[in-house]
């Protein structure tokens, strides 16, 4: 079936080469302030400050404080660096998944590959967040029950995109002509399929790390992600729910808003990434 | 019997039956010539011919010895016997190389010594530049892009060279080059070379003899009279 | 003899991320009534940019100078598509609406141009295509048919201009002959023929005129009998002098990059004729725009 | 003919992959540390003596294997018994009938809010390419496609509910009224079906935009309008066809992630629907509720994948005649 299919949100941004020099300082200077902050700002996760609670956002407290006088800045550095941690690990997991798949049916083809790309397909239309809090309902909330929510609801993309990639090698003569030049088997692999096959499986991961970011708050949003008293950015915009209705709008925002960037910028590398893959992009016009 | 020949080549895809029991002999130092209409298994031919597609029935075989398998199950040793020159150079180049890796690549391969003198001669020999050497396939012309898959295809020295519409897509200067270069390499080395066109014109000026494919449709292979043959 | 297509320096460039490209540079030529131009030249030479140029088809990336004017009038060339001016696409298999069967698509274009869709059989039969094949959808058609379908496209509003973008590109030599005599009929009935080719070999068979693109420029525009027999511009000759038919010699060197052209004549670094003088671009005189014309060269 | 086949084709994986599904549900679900004897007990565990829970434990068959008990659960369930809810006492089969219909509501109108909008804006702005309608929408398509939804929701009722006060914060009805009014719901749903149609929209403004913007560069376009024909009749005739039809097959694929954006807005607007449920199921480990929700959810995206699917065909020549 002719079909264009454009699975992943995100997938569309075209950003230029500034944009992207920009969204990866963005990307460095918080991966680094996730790195550094237990070193230089350590938290006491379940430290409470009654005396100073829904205080607005003042030079002491850049983004205010939340209804149990806890430090909004300091607790989004902690929540970025779980929700990074997380989103990292549970791409990396569905990515192995995927990519087992796709190798699979781009490989071996035929009906094997019919019959699990349709399973792919399928998978894809299931209510991945419905399945997600299933999953984490019957295993208790835990780190490890929302990497696998995560995993197991989020490889189809990888699949298809190894699968895509193999199956449009495998039909192209230069494999051919690397055959007849008497290229060995291993050398084909490593010389000429691999190398293409494993950018964009990279890229799909990085992709993939915003989705995981999204799912994981959501998951804790819900209650059903890390233990409620836990820096974690949907428990974080959890709590700020309760303070909105008293007006204090900043416990909530903080933690949105280093969701919205970090996952922006991570989209815009990765796309520029993904221009920079593709000669025929860079070609742009062919006389 | 010395040539790169097919005996009774039958190849099915699915239902399809594409080559029945299709037989052909390129003997060393000739050029042959195939044509026929669109789809009628000439592509076909020639992979079965450069040992990249097993037939279901029949055998292929290099100066009389049959050779059993394809691809990756025939030796290197006797796979670089024979280039292939793919019509479309776009597709028949790795997009991620530069065009001194893609000459270079067969040589790699086979652990060839003086890597970068070969290559460096063939290049010279292709008529490319060290500029355009240094260039991937997407900054390149067709033009540009077919001499450097024929510089790779000559790596090996091969002693069989198919050209599977290697000069449709390209203009007359570079179809007059490529065919130059072919023909120089041919008298040096006595490569046998299979050439399939629809150009009628390039056909009597290239080809010594020209078969009309599929075989059994048409007439007998037909020797080409020259007056001269450079 | 009625000028039916006039262009006058005509400059076509395309601004990419890190350069520009000089596709069409100060082009000026007139196509009269009943005349058949073969623009013929090398892939990259700027020729297929040529005919959406013309047309004012080009991406919104290309900046277009100069004037294209069809006939004596002088409306925008958008109001004159189809009706005046019609052009056979380069690849007939993409530029066919692929949810749409030919019927629905010529009777379309019969009607937007005041004809009757009832016509459609006998368009379709005069592009050489079997009026029962309009009711296949495009996917359906071979390479040829869908050529011919194309074709009975361009010619159904009888435009007085028809401009041919590589028609015969990836035709077998019977259909390629075949669209070739469809050309010339449409001439033979007073309809201007621009036909862009790298087929030197079409071009002799059906041309009246013959013009010369290299390096975004014409360096010759002269009648095809002349052309063909004493080529002026040393492009022109080598070009020819590597057609199988004749010395079947390769012309040494490569073509420029359109991104980045020389200042004077682009052909000088391959060229046996070339001095001093060639650092400045030559005018086009006698046919040719050359500083060493070859019949001067030969006979002064 | 071969739309009979298209259904078949994709019952043929549908059906085990809502199987495997289950089972798979139903293993995580016995694995779970959650006892369901102990659970159905409830506070009065703490008090039961252990010859009760046995007996309860007997009733409910919870000791048979496995497969059994699988068997059991799913053969109930095809024959439209989904067990008794934990959490909400009452069976699964009325708490799911009291709540559908308000999920129901809330996607598809958000999905009619998404595509007309989508279609519309994304047209114009990929036929003014470049212009500041594109730009503006694009920006903020890349914009509201980062942000979490439960998070935009929170900002609409900050902004529209706790500031401008136009909207309800929450809730399906006034808290002083007698009944459920179609205008007072109405007014509740706006902003849930506003946020959750918003939040979804990017993915599809930017689909048909990039789609169409394509298509207006395509060979079969420039033909067109090289032919003179108008630009209403090319771009409707021409360029929307073409570019549109992956939509069709898009919507579907799209569904579940709908579905999502409904459970945490619904949560967000304390709306009476699946959603909110679904979450509390979860929270209390009432394993037929959620298992019921899932697997229902599933086979209505899975029925709706079918019918875009099935649209797909009918509207494309080249699969409706190919196959």
């Amino acid at each position: 079936m002719p079909r264009k299919r454009r699975l992943r949100p995100l997938s569309w941004l075209r950003p230029g080469t500034r944009g992207a020099a920009l969204a990866a300082v963005v990307l460095a200077t918080a991966i680094l302030a996730c790195l550094l902050v237990p070193l230089l700002w350590p938290l006491d996760q379940s430290a409470v400050a009654l005396d100073r609670i829904n205080q607005p956002p003042t030079w002491t407290h850049p983004a205010g404080t939340d209804d149990l006088g806890r430090d909004v800045a300091h607790r989004t550095l902690y929540g970025l660096r779980v929700s990074l941690l997380i989103g990292a690990v549970a791409a990396l997991v569905a990515t192995l998944i995927g990519g087992a798949v796709g190798a699979v049916a781009g490989t071996v083809g035929g009906w094997t590959d019919r019959i699990l790309m349709r399973i792919v397909d399928t998978v894809a239309a299931l209510p991945h967040l419905l399945l997600g809090i299933f999953i984490v309902a019957m295993l208790r909330p835990s780190l490890g029950a929302v990497i696998l929510s995560i995993g197991l609801t989020h490889w189809l993309s990888t699949a298809r995109i190894v699968r895509a990639e193999l199956l449009s090698l495998r039909t192209r003569p230069f494999i051919d002509a690397a055959i007849s030049g008497g290229a060995s088997r291993v050398r084909v692999l490593t010389r000429h399929l691999l190398p293409h096959v494993l950018p964009r499986m990279a890229l799909a991961t990085t992709l993939m790390v915003p989705h995981a970011v999204w799912h994981e708050t959501a998951l804790s949003f819900l209650g059903l992600g890390l233990p409620p008293h836990l820096a974690s950015l949907g428990n974080m915009i959890n709590d700020g729910q309760r303070s909105l209705l008293t007006g204090a709008w900043w416990a909530s925002l903080t933690p949105g808003l280093a969701i919205v960037v970090v996952t922006l910028a991570i989209a815009a590398v990765a796309a520029h990434w993904r221009d920079r893959l593709d000669p025929r992009v860079r070609a742009e016009l062919q006389l | 019997m010395n040539g790169l020949a097919a005996h009774e080549v039958t190849v099915a895809y699915g239902r399809q039956t594409v080559l029945d029991r299709a037989s052909i002999h390129i003997g060393p130092g000739e050029t042959v010539g195939l044509r026929g209409p669109s789809g009628c298994g000439k592509s076909t031919l020639v992979r079965v011919l450069a040992l990249l597609h097993r037939p279901d029935d029949g055998h292929v075989s290099i100066d009389g010895n049959p050779v059993t398998g394809a691809r990756y199950r025939v030796a290197a040793a006797v796979r670089t016997r024979i280039g292939v020159l793919f019509q479309s150079p776009r597709s028949a180049a790795d997009p991620r190389l530069s065009l001194a890796d893609i000459i270079a690549e067969p040589l790699r391969a086979t652990k060839a010594e003086r890597i970068q003198d070969r290559v460096v001669e063939l290049a010279y020999t292709a008529g490319l530049t060290t500029d355009l050497l240094r260039r991937q396939p997407h900054a390149v012309s067709d033009g540009q892009l077919q001499r450097a898959c024929l510089a790779r295809a000559l790596a090996h020295r091969p002693d069989y060279l198919l050209c599977d519409e290697a000069t449709t897509m390209l203009d007359a200067s570079t179809q007059a080059h490529v065919a130059a270069v072919i023909t120089d390499h041919q008298h040096r080395h006595g490569t046998g070379v299979l050439l399939i066109t629809h150009d009628p014109a390039l056909m009597h000026r290239w080809a010594h003899r020209v078969i009309d494919w599929p075989p059994d449709q048409a007439a007998p292979a037909t020797a080409v009279e020259h007056a001269d043959h450079h | 003899m009625t000028a039916a297509l006039t262009i006058d320096g005509l400059n076509v460039r395309f601004r990419l991320r890190d350069a520009t490209v000089h596709a069409v540079t100060d082009l000026s030529l007139t196509l009269h009534r009943g005349e058949l131009l073969a623009v013929v030249g090398e892939s990259g030479c700027g020729k297929s940019v040529l005919a959406h140029a013309v047309l004012d088809l080009l991406p919104a990336n290309a900046a277009t100078t100069g004037t294209v004017q069809f006939g004596a009038g002088s409306r925008p060339v958008r109001e004159l598509r189809g009706r005046h001016i019609g052009l056979i696409p380069q690849s007939p298999a993409t530029a066919l609406t692929p949810v749409r069967t030919g019927r629905s698509l010529l009777a379309e274009t019969l009607r937007v141009h005041g004809r009757a869709t009832t016509d459609a059989d006998t368009v379709a039969a005069e592009a050489g295509l079997d009026p029962a094949d309009l009711d296949r959808y495009p996917f359906q058609l071979s390479g040829g048919m869908a050529q011919r379908l194309a074709t009975a496209l361009a010619i159904a509003p009888d435009p007085a201009v028809l401009l041919a973008d590589e028609p015969t590109a990836g035709l077998d030599r019977p259909l390629v002959d075949h669209t070739l005599d469809l050309l010339r009929r449409r001439c033979a009935a007073g309809t201007a023929v621009m036909l862009i080719t790298h087929d030197l070999t079409a071009a002799q068979r059906v041309a009246d005129t013959v013009a010369v693109m290299y390096a975004s420029r014409i360096v010759e525009h002269r009648p095809a009998d002349e052309f063909f027999t004493a080529p002026h511009h040393p492009y022109a000759a080598a070009l020819l002098d590597s057609l199988p038919d004749r010395a079947f010699q390769p012309i040494p060197g490569h073509p420029p990059m359109l991104t980045d052209l020389p200042a004077g004549c682009a052909f000088a670094p391959r060229c046996p004729h070339a001095s001093p003088d060639c650092a400045a671009q030559p005018a086009i005189s006698d046919g040719a725009a050359c500083h060493h014309p070859l019949s001067v060269v030969g006979a002064p | 003919m071969s739309a009979r086949r298209t259904v078949g084709r994709r019952l043929l994986v549908a059906v085990p992959v809502l199987a495997a599904t289950s089972m798979g549900m139903f293993a995580l679900g016995a694995a779970s540390p959650y006892d369901p004897a102990e659970q159905y007990a409830g506070a009065a565990a703490f008090t039961a003596t252990d010859e009760n829970l046995a007996q309860l434990r007997a009733n409910w068959g919870v000791d048979d294997p496995l497969p059994v008990q699988y068997w059991r659960w799913i053969t109930n369930l095809v024959q439209g018994d989904l067990g008794w809810s934990i959490t909400r006492h009452e069976p699964v089969t009325s708490v799911i009938a009291a709540r559908a219909g308000w999920t129901l509501l809330l996607v598809g109108a958000a999905l009619a809010l998404v595509l007309v909008a989508s279609l519309l804006l994304g047209t114009v702005a990929a036929y003014r390419r470049g212009g500041w309608l594109d730009r503006g929408l694009r920006a903020a398509a890349y914009a509201v496609e980062a942000m979490p939804v439960f998070w935009l929701a929170l900002a609409a009722i900050t902004v529209f509910a706790l500031v401008l006060g136009w909207f309800p914060a929450g809730g399906l009805t006034d808290i002083a009224a007698d009944g459920v009014h179609a205008g007072d719901v109405a007014h509740h749903l706006i902003l849930p079906i506003t946020v959750l149609a918003v939040s979804q929209a990017p993915w599809f403004l930017l689909f048909v935009r990039d789609s169409v913007a394509d298509s207006l560069r395509d060979d079969h376009v420039l033909a067109a309008r090289g032919r003179g024909l108008p630009g209403r009749t090319v771009l409707f005739g021409h360029a929307l066809r073409t570019a549109l039809l992956p939509f069709l097959t898009l919507i579907g694929t799209h569904l579940p992630e709908l579905v999502g954006g409904a459970v945490l807005v619904e949560t967000v607007f304390s709306l009476p629907g699946l959603g909110a449920v679904t979450v509390q199921a979860a929270l209390g480990s009432d394993f037929p509720l959620l298992a019921a929700i899932t697997l229902v959810t599933t086979a209505v995206v899975l029925t709706a994948n079918l019918l875009t699917d099935l649209a797909y065909t009918a509207a494309d020549p080249r699969v409706r005649l190919d196959g």
